[in-house]
């Protein structure tokens, strides 16, 4: 015969490769979902021990505090290159970079184009939020058109400061990019979407397919003077239009993969 | 003549405003002074404070270890600066943020329930202000006519509807002191 | 003109722009960044330009360029940044051209933090890019000096085609003060005999800091050795407090020059004959002056808030012929008053012999419980 | 009978931003009003039944700090 | 009555904008017809007067002799910098850079997409000669697969190098960029072609269109090896298949100019 | 070992290999390039990491990136290429990090050109970078000391977690003598217990240069201070020649004081009893050596190819209590022999008095031609 | 009949590459095989007649050395 | 006991490589020994040298400004160099590249016509061995037998069947300044 009970089943738990300490991100800042995913994927994958992250200058600077592994931290901009240092004298151990849009984008343009184009094998995690959210919310390269920030403050004028630079679409024209997508953090679906999606660059530098990157549109509520929830909303409403979620470059071998 | 003022409280506080009063009156009234703000990763969250320093005379340092008067908006600011008070000095307590009494004996203490009086001004905004009356009652550094009239020029003109209140505030905790002391 | 209560960076800010600054070109870093955002609103509304470069590798090269037109630019940074500008600043230095750089130190090395320092006084002064070159680099120590030295740098670096560096650090940066604001000059754009900004009605023009034939570049090198003689013989500047009678000086330059005039005039209450002397340009130094003044003391107490840098200018120029002592803060912490006030007490009533090196002691005494 | 929930929250990671309270589909959650986290913050809680254990909630939230639990049928013989 | 005689007609002559001096640059380098080709369409356009060139870091450093205009003279990958700095006081004046592929496409690849992402109304002349000439011949961003350099000295192996960087096809994904072609310098249909695209490039300068650049596939006789005429074959068989030649950007009102 | 011959470039990368190098990363620049090109072609022949990196930036971030993993890493460059590593620098040392950089000078300042220079000495020994930290400093005169200081460097970086800079010029670049190499080592790949490869069976390990709390920061300026004393008291290297019963020296180093011995023979065949002293650790600096040995003398000749950087170190020194005078080519031309011998004549036969600045001296008898 | 054209070569700018030699349709360039430049280069020079002023050799030389001439016909009245 | 020779020439005609077959031979003698290229702009076209420093103690300046022997392989070096070598120097010229005589009395001078005696052996390239054959001659600092031992050990392989011919044309160098000598 057969007894039929309700048990009580762990469906979500913090992930174990995240620190036991609170962040110092402003309430409702999408950093902090990202960090989870990335906790999330590496747990799932058992890779923890042998993670080396980077962390950038940014809001994220603290990052190391946050995840449970090796963490190195380095100058503005410079990540991808610091990332390569440690990838090419331990090629089997797997080297993130965690970096926001000024970091990745403007300053550090360089270093990501360099590392992308050598098919260099790290996974980078970079975080649009459309502006430079930790010296006090200045105009990112990202920063979208007529946007106010503190350093463009009647709206980018792209007469005089250009236009925002589509990272994921850039870096996907070069050959040694072997999966750069754009995600958003913005609601439940495009999490689980992005989270995914974090699996599967830590996947394309696991089986050796060269660089990959995710870009994740991120809130910063503080410096866009929105709450949380209006943040959210002014991802999908504002940022996604500019920003297509999509894959711009993806290995077929990791089609294949069964994850 | 040289008075060094520490106001330290929580963000939101109003604690960098209340020294820029400071400031301007003391500018007004010819007065050298200098104005300068703990800034840094405390400054997103946390607490705040800011160091005034007047004086008749060319001002060395915009910082000092030891101030001649201090405003404690918040039990942390109270446990940071009592200590450092000078030997003489004036120590401002916001008592209704603050559950203990105040050490020291060798300093004049005003304990003034800012936040009750500001709420009984109709706006908590004004706890500052009502601190910022208890000081100037103590510390013989500015009339207060001269904050209050620093307040009119410098406040900005969208709140200006505010100078009154901001003005009773300042004597409220002025005059909570008076009556304290003389109880 | 009446005083205002200004933040240092804006302050600064503003004064280039009453300079006649034609364009700024910077990038976001506390504790400057204010100096950035309040250009970003100021320059546009007068009709100038304003632009936030990529980076400080990007802006040092835009004021580099704009510079070669005869335009007045400025650029300002903090430390990661200025390190980030040492190539171009060799290459501004060996065309020879006008500009003016503002650098409010923070704590390093590395990334340190965002607290004040002058922990790059050897980095501005003696010289963080390759080659042989020399900066004006001017400390305030206050906003009103902050104010009349950036709005003078810029006759400064264009009389002697030079780089001027106003060597700030992050509290001067972020504090208020009253100060009055010099008169407003439109933006400058000049065309001196050098400048390259099209050719019409003259022959072409070439900048350039190649000079691939050794006798050659020896040649501008003498040359730049040349004006900086020129440069020390005319721009010394410093300030002196209650030197007259002094038996004792305090050395100390910006921030802490400022703090160490409270600890000094404590010392004089306590009767201690002791005095300031604050360069004011670093670079020229004022040797001579310091040189002299030595001679009439009986000892010196060097305070920076650093490990010692000008500590060793201190020793070359005074020949370590009186006792000198070394008090430093480092890592973004400012030297408080009483502390300098304690070491003055030191100096006067414990004189150690001019042996030793004032760096060993001072580790010897505050080192060790780190 | 839709699935039953329950969930947990971390209090002390809790910066009370709401975003999971505007994604809870159930609508069951809401900031302790009374409470506050040694950050000084609200924490989120559970303010009525019908909680689905969904864990949309816990996928939203930036702190990672509420756990998810669901009652599941355990057969056991 | 009609007297018909033979005239002698000028068909060719040194153009203008080119000094008096001669280069040096190694026989049968291209960089030379690279030079020619502006100045001709300097010469045309008259504009000498107007112009302020940037020489960059390469064996094109003194460009500023080679031609009878004002220059200066920006370190090494920064000309795009240098040249923003220039054309933002003088904002009527044409400004050009004229850089190689180490210069542009590896130590300078941050100011060249943060100039293009501005629209930055500058004309960039971009040399590409997979490999960096000046220095000895050493391994460029644009070196191809398998080429020997002296510092790829069995080749360049993309597992460790990486892929060639396609510079025209990357930045052509920036909003700021009006006109982004790569030409060739090996024939003399191809010369033809890429001076009507330096042509256009500076009148997208001139009308105010945003960013230009011409990429022109160029000789390095010397470092590769081969003769003159050798090299050229090779820039056609070699170079090519891999540099596609074509227009990556144009902004649709060029195409409505009369030249 | 048998003596080979070989080009500087050359002998330091084969010197560093041998020494275990792990990982190079670096970036083509004149007169260094020979060293990258070298070992593009014999670190993948020994299964060990070549990258030419996408520049100067990237190549400090990359060995900084690979030194925190524990393994033996190594840059170079020259002039301009090292000012664009001053960040990265000051973020090595920061982070307290074992790192070799070898920088071989050319004329500066900015693009300059590839003839062999002395100007970035102050840049390197006093710091380029943002804040206070101290690298090693060691300056070979010839390519068995090019070999024997760069094996050695790797130890010396590792001991004190400390960044080394081997500081030659374009000409020992490019110069060949017959010199031993020492015994080849395998690729050195250390676990030691700061370095972050991995958390598999201890706890995790971060690697920054953050301190955002001051005192924190200062706490480890303090730290980088006492390790600085501790390497002054044991890695001081110097050479000396002829000094035993010398009356006056030349000092100099590298390149410039292997020509001055030249000089120094020839006096010495004239009669005049000069010595060389010719410091090896540039920092540490031979300090209580030369002051000790300034002290038995009449006078001092300072050599050097820039316009006197180490020069105000040596007075620093000396305190000025004996005439010193100086000698500097720059720009890319070496001093020759005979140049040397002459300003040695002048030093003995016509002193002048400790007053005044050598540098003054030297600008008035050689600049105004130029 | 084609036109009839002539070119000059600035010797002193011609670097004997060879590449106009190539070009030339009508292969009527070589370089000079005693003549030296100051640079120490053979500089190249028409060799045959059939010069047709068609420019190719400009169009092609790096070094700006060559300038075409070509024969047209003039009418006056 | 030091010597310095100064090599200088056109790019190609084997300058650098004669000095480096010097400095192998002395290093092999156990002498000490630098070697020194004039690098920089001049390397791409245009001329070339270098300096050899042989002596029997550490070796001081690598370049010199007066060298006791010079080849002087075309005229703009003879031009150059002439002044420069030392009294009582060796000046060894390629008298096939240079329409003048040399001025100077005060040294030994050899004229050489290399490129013709290079014909006359069949390969242009051996001009370079004949003027260091003839400045062995003149010069007391190595027999020419330790100089061919060292192009034995260091010419590479692939070039060693030109041993013989280059060991020929150092000794017809060597013959040719004896016998003008002797003349
Ligand atoms: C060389 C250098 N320049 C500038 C800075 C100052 N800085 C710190 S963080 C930052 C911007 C970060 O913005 P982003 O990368 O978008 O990250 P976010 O804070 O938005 O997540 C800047 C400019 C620095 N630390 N170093
Ligand atoms: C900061 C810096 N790094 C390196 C160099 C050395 N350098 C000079 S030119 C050059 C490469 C030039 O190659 P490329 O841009 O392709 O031009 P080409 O010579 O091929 O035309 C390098 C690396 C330098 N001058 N400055
Ligand atoms: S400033 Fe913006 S990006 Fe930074 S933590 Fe706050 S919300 Fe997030
Ligand atoms: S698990 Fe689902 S139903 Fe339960 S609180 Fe969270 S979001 Fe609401
Ligand atoms: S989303 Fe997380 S941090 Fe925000 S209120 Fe909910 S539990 Fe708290
Ligand atoms: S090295 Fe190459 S690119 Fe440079 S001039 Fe010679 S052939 Fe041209
Ligand atoms: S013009 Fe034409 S035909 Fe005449 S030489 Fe030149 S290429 Fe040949
Ligand atoms: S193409 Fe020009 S440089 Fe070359 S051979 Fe012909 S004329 Fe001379
Ligand atoms: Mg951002
Ligand atoms: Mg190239």
């Amino acid at each position: 015969m057969e007894n039929v009970t309700m048990e009580e089943q762990l469906v979500y738990d913090r992930p174990e490769s995240m620190a036991s300490v609170q962040t110092h991100y402003c309430p409702g800042c999408t950093h902090g979902v990202a960090h989870r995913l990335v906790a999330e994927v590496i747990d799932e994958m058992g890779i923890k021990d042998n993670m080396i992250g980077v962390a950038s200058v940014g809001c994220s600077v603290f990052a190391y505090n946050y995840f449970d592994f090796d963490f190195v931290q380095a100058p503005h901009g410079r990540a991808p290159a610091m990332a390569t240092g440690v990838k090419r004298v331990l090629p089997h151990r797997f080297v993130m970079t965690y970096q926001g849009d000024g970091d990745l984008a403007s300053i550090g343009m360089g270093e990501i184009v360099a590392a992308a184009a050598r098919g260099e094998n790290i996974t980078v995690i970079f975080l649009n939020n459309a502006n430079y959210g930790m010296t006090g919310g200045q105009m990112a390269p990202t920063t979208l058109p007529g946007q106010k920030t503190s350093s463009s403050p009647s709206g980018r004028d792209i007469e005089v400061a250009g236009f925002p630079i589509r990272t994921a679409e850039m870096l996907a024209t070069l050959d040694g990019a072997g999966y750069v997508v754009r995600r958003s953090l913005h609601d439940p679906k495009n999490i689980r979407m992005a989270k995914k999606s974090v699996r599967l660059a830590f996947e394309t530098q696991k089986h050796g397919l060269g660089f990959s990157l995710v870009e994740l549109l991120s809130t910063c509520p503080t410096n866009w003077g929105l709450t949380p929830i209006q943040a959210l909303k002014w991802v999908e409403d504002a940022m996604i239009p500019y920003y297509p979620i999509g894959d711009y470059k993806v290995n077929p071998a990791l089609k294949e993969l069964k994850i | 003549m040289q008075k060094e003022i520490i106001i330290a409280g929580f963000g939101g506080q109003g604690v960098l405003f209340a020294g820029q009063l400071l400031t301007y009156a003391a500018m007004d009234q010819g007065l050298q002074v200098t104005w300068i703000p703990s800034y840094g990763p405390e400054m997103r969250g946390g607490t705040a404070n800011c160091t005034v320093v007047i004086s008749d005379d060319e001002i060395g340092s915009p910082m000092v270890s030891r101030p001649s008067a201090v405003i404690a908006m918040n039990l942390p600011s109270l446990d940071k600066y009592e200590d450092k008070v000078k030997d003489g000095g004036v120590l401002v307590v916001n008592q209704s943020m603050v559950d203990r009494e105040v050490r020291r004996s060798d300093i004049k203490v005003a304990m003034v329930p800012a936040n009750t009086i500001a709420e009984e001004l109709g706006d908590k905004r004004m706890t500052n202000m009502v601190l910022l009356g208890a000081l100037l009652a103590n510390l013989d550094i500015l009339p207060v006519e001269a904050v209050e009239k620093a307040l009119k020029e410098h406040l900005p003109e969208r709140h200006h509807k505010l100078l009154t209140l901001n003005k009773e505030a300042m004597q409220r905790g002025g005059k909570y002191v008076a009556a304290a002391i003389s109880a | 003109m009446a005083k205002e209560l200004m933040k240092g960076n804006v302050a600064i800010a503003e004064a280039a722009v009453r300079a006649g600054l034609n364009a700024y070109f910077g990038y976001p870093i506390t504790p400057q960044t204010e100096l950035l955002e309040y250009l970003s609103s100021r320059m546009p509304e007068l009709g100038r330009t304003f632009l936030q470069a990529e980076s400080e590798l990007g802006a040092v090269n835009m004021v580099y360029g704009a510079a070669c037109t005869g335009a007045r630019v400025m650029s300002s940074s903090s430390s990661p940044g200025t390190s980030l500008m040492m190539e171009g600043i060799s290459y501004i230095a060996g065309t020879e051209l006008p500009v003016v750089i503002v650098d409010v130190m923070r704590g390093g090395p590395g990334l340190g933090n965002i607290a004040p320092a002058q922990a790059d006084y050897n980095q501005i002064v003696h010289g963080g890019g390759h080659g042989d070159y020399h900066p004006i680099v001017l400390a305030p120590a206050n906003i009103q000096e902050a104010i009349d030295l950036t709005y003078g740098a810029f006759d400064l670096a264009e009389k002697y085609r030079s780089l001027v560096v106003i060597l700030a650090d992050g509290s001067l940066g972020q504090m208020m003060e009253p100060a009055e604001l010099p008169e407003m000059k439109p933006a400058i754009m000049r065309t001196p005999d050098w400048a390259t900004y099209g050719s019409e009605g003259r022959k072409k023009r070439i900048l350039s800091s190649i000079y691939l034939d050794p006798p050659e570049q020896e040649k501008t090198n003498f040359r730049l050795e040349h004006r900086w003689q020129e440069i020390k013989a005319n721009e010394v500047q410093y300030k002196e407090y209650f030197l007259e009678d002094a038996d004792y000086a305090v050395v100390g330059f910006g921030t802490s020059g400022r703090i160490a005039l409270s600890a000094v005039r404590a010392a004089r209450a306590k009767g201690i004959k002791i005095g300031l002397f604050r360069p004011v340009s670093l670079a020229p130094y004022p040797e001579k002056e310091l040189f002299e003044l030595s001679k009439r003391l009986k000892g010196l107490l060097v305070v920076e808030m650093n490990a010692g840098q000008m500590l060793e200018d201190v020793l070359n120029i005074t020949r370590r012929q009186i006792p000198v002592e070394f008090y430093g803060r480092m890592g973004g912490i400012l030297p408080m008053p009483e502390e300098i006030e304690a070491e003055i007490d030191l100096l006067v009533n414990e004189p150690t012999a001019a042996n030793g090196h004032p760096r060993d002691r001072w580790l010897a005494r505050f080192g060790k419980k780190n | 009978m839709p699935p039953q929930g329950r969930i947990e929250v971390r209090d002390n990671y809790c910066k009370g931003c709401e975003i999971c309270v505007a994604a809870c589909p159930q609508g069951v959650l809401a900031l302790a009003p009374e409470r506050l986290n040694i950050k000084g913050y609200h924490p989120v809680e559970l303010i009525e039944q019908g909680c689905t254990g969904c864990g949309i909630c816990a996928i939203v939230c930036p702190e990672a700090a509420i756990i998810v639990y669901r009652e599941v049928k355990s057969r056991s013989q």
